[in-house]
């Protein structure tokens, strides 16, 4: 099928426009035409792409390319807003757009009370054509723009309702803890463009794929790299990767930069279901899947992205045990998923990342949603404890809740299954057999989190349903009879998510299952191949790996059910015991939990406190004190009491004058003597 | 063409035009105040004009060598003290054109932005405000050192008069402190610039002709940076040289530790003083390093590199770390823009092309962003008269217009790409990052805490609560206000989205600079 | 031995001749001229102020005449004029002569200009004033051109008897009668070492004119130390320091204006001889280097006590006299350097120049203290010109100018003055410091100059003073000394260059 | 008999009484007097340098004498003025004490 390239750019354009129009005429013109405004701009936007994903799939190509115009060139340093979809971004821009779309039209209904209706829906463009562009660009300052654009976006947000300054700080603490993370990334774009000479990403690949030898020094590499020419070129990349992921750490809320991600629910919903699960922050995966030879080079990287995915994946998974918030436990999950793709990236399993990416996209928008359409009817009450029976009032919305909880538990032929299940056997892989064909203690370990991690989701996803749909109401009176299913374009949105959560996993059936319904041999691995991602398993036969993936699987599968199991059990009959071991012996650990492991706390006292007191004294002592009164102030002081000094030898006393001019010319007198004797 | 003295004409029309104004009844404010807008936005339109010539110019050599599309252009060599020396030479290129636009565009929007704000002594503030603007093109355009020097000087007289007449409550101590300041730098600079007037004998930067009074013919004279190049200074006097350039320029940045001037010269200045000062002037002191101290003293140069640079990382930080204790605003930005010009120092002292087109791109870009900052503060200290920054809050809830603009330049000031700030921080860090990797890592923590102090304010500015219910009745920009602010808005989105023509506009230019200090 | 005097001659005197001529017919009008019938001197007596004008104008026009003083070097392009030794060597007829004698009949002129309402506030309108200032000018004229230790003294000694009076011209006040006193005591206590010194020299060499100080001598100890002694005189008429006592409490215990025209005028004359002492001396090299070091000396301590004494003076006059005195330091490094002669014989030229610029902005900034005095010794004080912008922006505007000017402010012609002075200063290599010194001397004093502009810009008025108001003469002073104050320094070429033939008529 | 050296020995003994008086004492009129005193010390080693010179039969023989002359009436012009200036002190201060005049300083 034919596709102009030139279209690429009104993928992210048409959002942009939709952005202006809202933003400066949005309240004038009323809410039918913001609605209309903000929905079909991006609607069409997903057209454009699924136009051009049919024509990429179409062509021989690689890569459709579009050059808007150049943007950066001073000297060898050159950068083009231009545009690449290829099939990592094709599968990216469809998921924005999809998703976006759709939580655009829910976001009609949602917002609908809202009186800053029309700047809701200009900053949803907004973030959409800045997450396009992250996902289109052609090289790593475009990326950038979008990088730094959702950011925003997500800070204004997140601070949506301004009114509460809870919110704004909210938005800061997001905007500052991303900041943290884009300085590794620009270190990590500087040092690329040093040791490659471009920031294009097919320039970087072209350049990776020259080198032969990782231990030969950079400037073999680089014949003008004009420093560290001697380090070798292993140890920069490893540096590179390192601080990329710094930035990744940052967007995609990893160890130690993740309390951003659950403080951003203040945010309205729709937002939370769009940046703070499906897209924005599955960004850092998508950065590390775009540069994966980049990455794949680095063997210590891999290492540290795999131990920090597993441990945030772990961590998050504590503290969603015991939060009572709806969207906090939804918060902490994705935490935790991010955690999961992170640590397949890490096993070097860049598909089931990028698979994981898509269908968590699916599923946590749907219980973002459906969660929203919670808070809806409770009239923003986000509390479980006042929740709790809602099943009879909201039928749709449970069985909404239902599929997500399987879907991310992993409930077998679930799309969240078959994600899971292949970032899981990649860590089975890499710690019972070894990628080269050693077993490290460390992987092993990694590999207990993360299934233990698929136990423990399962379990709070269920005690979430549990505490809100089922049992009895603990639902303020006042509200009971308000409580209604969602209208309008919501159910459409919760429907075909739900559609999506449920049958998503046939993107990338593992070939161990090809003989699953309308899957065959050859639409095994679709997403995989599509994008060229690599598999973490290679150099194995077939039979060794069927028989590691039945394992795997077997072992996933079976931790799931056991964690929704536990949560059927003590939040059903077992009540009594929870309550023993909460208000017992699991008193201590409980309350870690819900202090969030008292994260937010130790970053207050070990950082921003000590950096407040050493800037203010800092301030008094060296500004005020030091700089300005010692140093200005003092230089001032000897030169006016110099003068002050002079005018008091001016006694007014004529005799004193006429002693002055006598000693003075006598003075004269002897030094010219005492000269004119030395000198004759 | 060449019988249009384009720039004669751009320095002299706004230093007329305020002597003109003197002749202006005081009691007719409107019309001295449409006369003075007249004259600077006159002043623009010549400097647009000075664009294009400078342009054709630049297209006759389109394939020319660099040293012909990089060298000064327009240049105009008048009499002025022949038997002292001295010379009336003025010329324009890449690296100062941009610094001129910039003085010519922000002029009449300061003007209009004071039309209500300053309604004592009118006449007075518009004649020293075009006074100024005439001494900060003449900086811009000077190719002699003593015309440099003189146009130097005088925009200080006018710049003080502006602190202290139409000042705040310490307007005097501020005023005396900025002009005091500044005069310990600029005379031992003077007493540089004769040393090497005598060691050179000449003050004239490039090569000019002079008719030889006995032969009645021209001849061709060198140049300083001729003459340096072919004959450079012994490396102590480079040294001492440079030094003494460099304190004044680093007083007029400003550098740590001699920024403390800034901040009260900010506080207590008026609107119009404050977005002068942070726009155009502290420009001034990175425009003298680039334009002097470092072509001419290469050596000295490299010796105070290594200071230069780790000075303006740790101005970078503690400005800072000061902006986030900072209880007024004006103090605030005034301390960041400590911050933020210590980028620009470091993208001149790493000496490479992105780190020089990169310093003058955010040279511009701090004029706008924190001009329009203080342009800003200024339309809420006309409505509610204090700056403390705990008198406000949600104020987004209020006049959303204005919160609009103040968070557009917030985040043009934070360095988000697409906006101005961005291009020009980026280009120097990566820039620095070539040169010295451990500068540019220290420089880009700037980068976040930049974002930490402007979103606090931002924060506590704009957003939660409306606690002071003298803000609730507050009137949103009016039509004058959004007139000076939006050429701002559309400058900065121009640079951050397409800064191409800017950059193709400097960097002949910083090639041949370059080019000639690195051989 | 018959004395024939020659055209050379009469245009030689003629300018100091037409200004005594002046001063006299002053007196004499007063006389005649009365308001009804007997002699008022609170009114303005704009008559007198014309004659006195008018002959200024004269004067000045007698410069130019073909075979005046200045025809030469004005009119033949750069080619220094025939200058000739008139009067028997008593006096010399050259360009530097006559370009210090233009300074000293515009400064008469202008002070005359700026009076006439002054002194008619004060009730001190009396002819004498006038008269004085013109055959003090005339006096110094001569000095100007003195070429022998006799004329030299004498003509000092007439120009000092007529400032001694002038400083207690206002005989009313207590403070007039101490300023006069303390001048005439210390004054007469110089003459007395610079008579000495004249003796040594002449007891040295035999001869009292100018070019025997240049010549080898028997006895060169005697020599320098009589040298040294003239030093120490023309030291006092210029308050080098520490020769400076007088200067605060002669000049605020003067009239405004007289103050103004002791400043330039005195220093005009005086620095003029000096420096025909230091060439003479300088080209023979009969002279010790000695006493090279000894005017930097002087220079340095001149330039340093000078300013910072300055620094917190509350009394408008004497932070003007103290700035007089850091200008004669810095006016020294020129005679510092004409002393060396070397390397280039012109540079004494800064100090011509450099007293042209100071004759505009010192006269501005007298006549407006003038002004605003207005008859009452307690309104010098700076708090008298708080809010003064406001109430009179162009009083306010010419006593910027005159300060910025005096501080060396670029756009202004004291900004080419210091240039000129600090160049020749680094050109000549050894003395490099005297520019460094002047220069952070010059930052001290930007504070002080600043000052009146923070009272007059800055502050609000405390109480309404009436000033001198509606005076054509004040006024016109003032237009004249802040535009040209300005106009010289965008067009200060020709005046430049002609500053460089007259030095050069001396040095040839 | 009385020699170039001794003359200027006595001139110098003038010189420096005169000096003492003007530095010492307090009475103006004193101090006027020591003012005189210096001026015709001086007189006197002008006249001695001039008798010295014209033994050698040299040009500059009578100048000393000349200059003399020239100094004392110079002197007489500044008695007048200093007197008249006291006269001034006088009336307006009550006193001739020099060291009463220090209302200036500073």
């Amino acid at each position: 099928m034919d596709f102009n390239p030139s279209l690429l750019a009104l993928i992210p354009i048409l959002p942009l426009i939709g952005f202006v129009l809202n933003g400066c005429f949005g309240n004038r013109m009323g809410r039918q035409f913001v609605s209309i405004v903000g929905c079909a701009l991006p609607i069409t936007s997903f057209v454009i792409a699924f136009r051009a994903f049919q024509a990429l799939r179409g062509s021989e190509s690689e890569a459709i390319r579009h050059t808007l115009f150049e943007w950066i060139h001073v000297g060898s340093f050159q950068v083009d807003m231009a545009f690449t979809f290829d099939g990592l971004s094709a599968v990216m821009c469809l998921v924005v757009t999809g998703i976006g779309s759709l939580i655009h039209l829910y976001s009609t209904g949602y917002m609908r009370g809202d009186k800053s209706y029309a700047r809701f829906f200009a900053y949803l463009n907004l973030f959409t054509a800045f997450m396009l562009m992250l996902v289109l660009g052609d090289n790593l300052l475009v990326l950038f723009v979008g990088w730094e654009g959702v950011g925003l976006c997500s800070y204004l947000l997140i601070g949506f309702w301004h009114e509460d300054a809870a919110n704004c700080d909210a938005g800061r603490k997001a905007f500052i803890f991303n900041r943290v993370g884009d300085l590794g990334f620009l270190i990590g774009v500087f040092l690329i463009f040093t040791l490659f000479g471009s920031v294009n990403f097919a320039e970087i690949l072209v350049g990776v794929e020259s080198i032969s030898d990782v231990t030969a020094p950079a400037s073999s590499l680089n014949s003008a790299m004009p420093m560290w020419g001697t380090v070798a070129i292993g140890t920069l990349i490893t540096a590179i990767t390192l601080c990329l992921f710094v930035g990744a750490t940052g967007k995609s809320a990893q160890i130690p930069l993740f309390p951003w991600l659950p403080d951003a629910m203040a945010g309205p919903t729709p937002v939370s279901a769009l940046i703070h699960a499906a897209t924005m922050v599955t960004s850092g995966v998508y950065l590390c899947c775009r540069l994966m030879p980049l990455f794949s080079l680095s063997p210590q990287t891999l290492g540290v992205i795999a131990a920090i995915g597993a441990c945030t994946a772990l961590l998050a998974a504590l503290i969603a045990l015991s939060q009572t918030d709806i969207k906090k436990v939804l918060a902490y999950s994705t935490v935790s998923q991010l955690g999961y793709m992170f640590f397949a990236i890490g096993m070097g399993a860049y598909s089931a990342a990028l698979f994981h990416v898509v269908t968590h996209a699916f599923f946590k928008a749907l219980l973002f949603l459906g969660s929203g359409s919670v808070i809806h009817a409770m009239h923003h009450e986000q509390d479980m404890r006042k929740m709790g029976g809602l099943r009879r009032q909201l039928p749709f919305t449970h069985l909404i809740f239902i599929i997500g909880t399987l879907a991310i538990a992993g409930v077998p032929f679930f799309s969240g299954f078959f994600s899971k299940d292949e970032i899981l056997f990649s860590g089975f892989f890499a710690a019972f057999h070894g990628h080269d064909g050693h077993v490290h203690f460390q992987d092993q370990l990694f590999w207990g989190m993360a299934t233990l991690t698929a136990g423990l989701t399962a379990f709070y996803m269920l005690r979430m349903v549990a505490l809100t749909f089922w049992g009895k109401s603990n639902v303020d009176d006042k509200l009971v009879d308000h409580v209604h299913e969602p209208g309008g374009w919501m159910p459409f949105s919760l429907a075909v998510l739900a559609v999506l959560s449920v049958f998503g996993g046939i993107l990338n059936v593992p070939e161990l299952l090809h003989w699953l319904p309308f899957v065959g041999e050859e639409r095994t691995f679709l997403l995989g191949n599509f994008t060229g991602l690599h598999h973490a398993h290679t150099g194995i036969d077939l039979d060794a790996l069927h028989k590691l993936e039945w394992t795997s699987l077997i072992i996933s599968v079976g931790v799931g059910a056991t964690g929704l199991a536990a949560a059927w059990y003590l939040y059903g009959p077992g009540r009594a015991l929870l309550d023993g071991f909460v208000n017992g012996a699991g008193k201590k650990l409980v309350r870690i939990s819900e202090n969030k492991f008292y994260i937010d706390e130790v970053y207050q006292i070990l950082i921003v406190t000590p950096f407040q007191f050493a800037s203010y004294v800092m301030f008094i002592l060296i500004d005020r004190f030091l700089i300005d009164g010692v140093m200005v102030g003092g230089s001032a002081l000897v030169v006016r009491s110099f003068g002050e000094f002079f005018r008091r030898m001016q006694s007014g006393f004529v005799p004193a004058y006429l002693l002055t001019f006598g000693c003075g010319a006598l003075v004269l007198l002897f030094i010219m003597m005492s000269l004119l004797n030395g000198a004759g | 063409m060449e019988s249009v003295n384009i720039l004669s004409i751009l320095v002299f029309t706004p230093i007329v035009g305020a002597a003109l104004l003197a002749f202006f009844k005081p009691k007719n404010t409107a019309q001295v105040r449409h006369a003075a807008l007249a004259i600077s936005s006159l002043t623009f339109l010549l400097s647009l004009g000075m664009l294009w010539m400078y342009s054709t110019a630049m297209g006759q050599h389109e394939d020319g060598d660099l040293a012909a599309r990089g060298s000064m252009q327009l240049v105009e060599f008048g009499e002025w003290l022949p038997s002292l020396g001295v010379h009336f030479h003025l010329g324009v290129d890449g690296i100062s054109i941009l610094l001129v636009l910039l003085t010519t565009l922000l002029s009449p929007l300061i003007l209009l932005s004071s039309w209500k704000a300053i309604g004592d002594r009118v006449k007075e503030f518009q004649i020293a405000f075009l006074l100024l603007e005439g001494g900060m093109i003449g900086v811009f355009l000077a190719l002699d050192l003593v015309v440099f020097y003189v146009f130097w000087e005088v925009m200080l007289v006018p710049m003080y008069l502006l602190v202290g007449i139409w000042g705040g409550e310490r307007r005097i101590y501020a005023a005396m402190k900025f002009f005091i300041y500044t005069m310990v730098g600029s005379l031992l600079m003077l007493l540089a610039m004769l040393y090497l007037w005598w060691h050179t004998g000449t003050v004239q930067l490039i090569e000019h002709g002079i008719v030889n009074p006995e032969t009645g013919l021209l001849e061709m004279m060198p140049g300083l940076l001729e003459v340096l190049r072919t004959n450079p200074l012994e490396p102590t006097t480079q040294v001492w040289l440079f030094a003494a350039f460099a304190l004044s320029f680093a007083i007029k940045v400003p550098i740590f530790p001699l920024h403390t001037w800034l901040p009260d010269a900010h506080v207590e200045a008026p609107t119009a003083g404050s977005v002068v000062l942070a726009g155009v002037l502290l420009k001034m002191g990175t425009y003298g390093f680039i334009r002097l101290a470092i072509p001419l003293f290469p050596h000295g140069t490299e010796v105070f590199t290594p200071w230069m640079l780790g000075l303006s990382v740790v101005g970078i930080v503690f400005g800072a770390c000061m902006a986030l204790v900072q209880t007024d605003v004006k103090k605030l930005i005034a301390y960041s823009s400590v911050s933020h010009m210590g980028f620009v120092v470091i993208g001149l002292f790493v000496i490479n092309d992105l780190g020089w087109v990169g310093g003058i791109i955010q040279m511009v870009s701090h004029g706008l962003s924190t001009g329009m900052l203080f342009l800003l503060i200024g339309i809420v200290y006309e409505r509610r008269h204090t700056r403390e920054i705990s008198h406000f809050g949600g104020l987004a809830q209020v006049i959303p217009v204005f919160s609009v603009m103040f968070i557009i330049a917030t985040l043009s000031s934070i360095g988000l790409p697409g906006l101005n700030g961005f291009v020009g921080e980026f280009m120097i860090l990566l820039g620095a990052f070539r040169e010295h990797q451990w500068i540019a890592i220290g420089a880009s923590s700037g980068v976040v805490l930049g974002a930490v102090y402007m979103l606090t304010l931002a924060k506590r500015f704009l957003f939660g609560p409306l606690v002071h219910e003298e803000n609730r009745n507050l009137a949103d920009l009016s039509p004058r206000e959004l007139c000076y602010l939006v050429p701002i808005v559309v400058m900065m989105f121009w640079i951050g989205l397409y800064p191409k023509p800017f950059v193709e506009l400097i960097e002949p230019s910083v090639q041949l600079y370059v080019d000639t200090i690195n051989k | 031995m018959p004395i024939n005097l020659v055209s050379a001659d009469y245009a030689a005197i003629l300018p100091a001749v037409i200004l005594i001529a002046t001063g006299l017919a002053v007196l004499i009008a007063d006389l005649f001229v009365t308001d009804d019938g007997y002699d008022n001197p609170s009114s303005e007596k704009s008559h007198l102020v014309w004659i006195g004008v008018c002959g200024a104008a004269l004067a000045f026009a007698a410069l130019f005449v073909p075979s005046g003083l200045l025809f030469g070097a004005w009119s033949e392009n750069g080619v220094a004029s025939g200058s000739e030794v008139v009067f028997l060597g008593a006096l010399r007829l050259d360009a530097f002569g006559g370009f210090a004698a233009a300074i000293i009949i515009v400064a008469a002129g202008l002070t005359t200009l700026s009076s006439g309402g002054y002194l008619a506030a004060q009730g001190q309108n009396r002819g004498e004033f006038y008269g004085l200032v013109y055959l003090g000018g005339g006096a110094m004229v001569l000095l100007a051109q003195a070429t022998n230790l006799i004329s030299i003294f004498v003509a000092i000694e007439t120009l000092s008897l007529t400032v001694y009076v002038l400083a207690g011209f206002f005989r009313k006040w207590k403070l007039g009668a101490e300023g006069a006193a303390k001048y005439f005591i210390l004054g007469a206590f110089s003459s007395g070492f610079l008579l000495l010194g004249m003796a040594f020299v002449y007891g040295a060499t035999g001869e009292i004119s100018l070019a025997a100080l240049g010549k080898s001598t028997a006895d060169p100890y005697l020599m320098n130390v009589g040298l040294l002694l003239i030093l120490v005189g023309f030291g006092f008429k210029v308050g080098a320091v520490p020769f400076h006592s007088w200067v605060p409490d002669a000049y605020q215990g003067a009239p405004a204006t007289a103050a103004g025209w002791m400043a330039v005028a005195v220093k005009v004359c005086s620095f003029a001889a000096l420096i025909r002492v230091v060439v003479a001396a300088g080209q023979g090299g009969v002279a010790d280097a000695a006493i090279g070091k000894m005017l930097a000396a002087l220079a340095v301590v001149t330039m340093v006590l000078g300013n910072l004494a300055a620094l917190n003076q509350t009394n408008i006059k004497r932070m003007l006299a103290y700035s007089g005195i850091a200008h004669s330091g810095y006016l020294l490094i020129p005679v510092v350097l004409a002393f060396q002669g070397t390397p280039d014989p012109k540079v004494g030229a800064g100090a011509l120049f450099y007293l042209v610029a100071y004759l505009l902005m010192t006269i501005g900034a007298f006549t407006v203290v003038a002004m605003v005095s207005n008859g009452d010794t307690d309104r010098e004080e700076l708090e008298s010109y708080n809010g003064l912008a406001k109430r009179q922006p162009f009083v306010a505007f010419a006593m910027t100018v005159s300060l910025l000017s005096l501080a060396g402010m670029p756009g202004t012609v004291g900004f080419l003055g210091k240039l000129t002075i600090f160049k020749d200063a680094v050109y000549s290599g050894p003395y490099l410091y005297l520019a460094f010194v002047g220069i952070l001397a010059s930052l001290v004093s930007v504070y002080y100059y600043l000052r009146p502009i923070v009272a007059m810009y800055f502050r609000e008025e405390g109480e309404t003073i009436e000033i001198v108001e509606n005076n054509w003469g004040v006024k016109l002073t003032l237009v004249l000394t802040s535009f040209g104050t300005i106009a010289l320094f965008f067009c200060g070429k020709s005046v430049h260059e002609l500053s460089v033939r007259s030095i050069q008529s001396i040095t040839g | 008999m009385f020699s170039l050296t001794s003359c200027l020995y006595i001139s110098a003994f003038l010189f420096s009484t005169g000096v003492y008086g003007v530095l010492g004492r307090r009475n103006i009129l004193v101090v006027l007097m020591s003012l005189e005193l210096m001026l015709n010390a001086v007189n006197l080693a002008l006249v001695a340098f001039g008798r010295a010179y014209a033994a050698q039969d040299l040009a500059a023989a009578h100048t000393g004498q000349i200059f003399a002359l020239m100094v004392i009436a110079v002197a007489a012009a500044e008695a007048a003025v200093g007197l008249s200036i006291v006269l001034l002190v006088w009336r307006r201060w009550q006193s001739i004490d020099v060291r009463d005049l220090c209302r200036m300083h500073g």
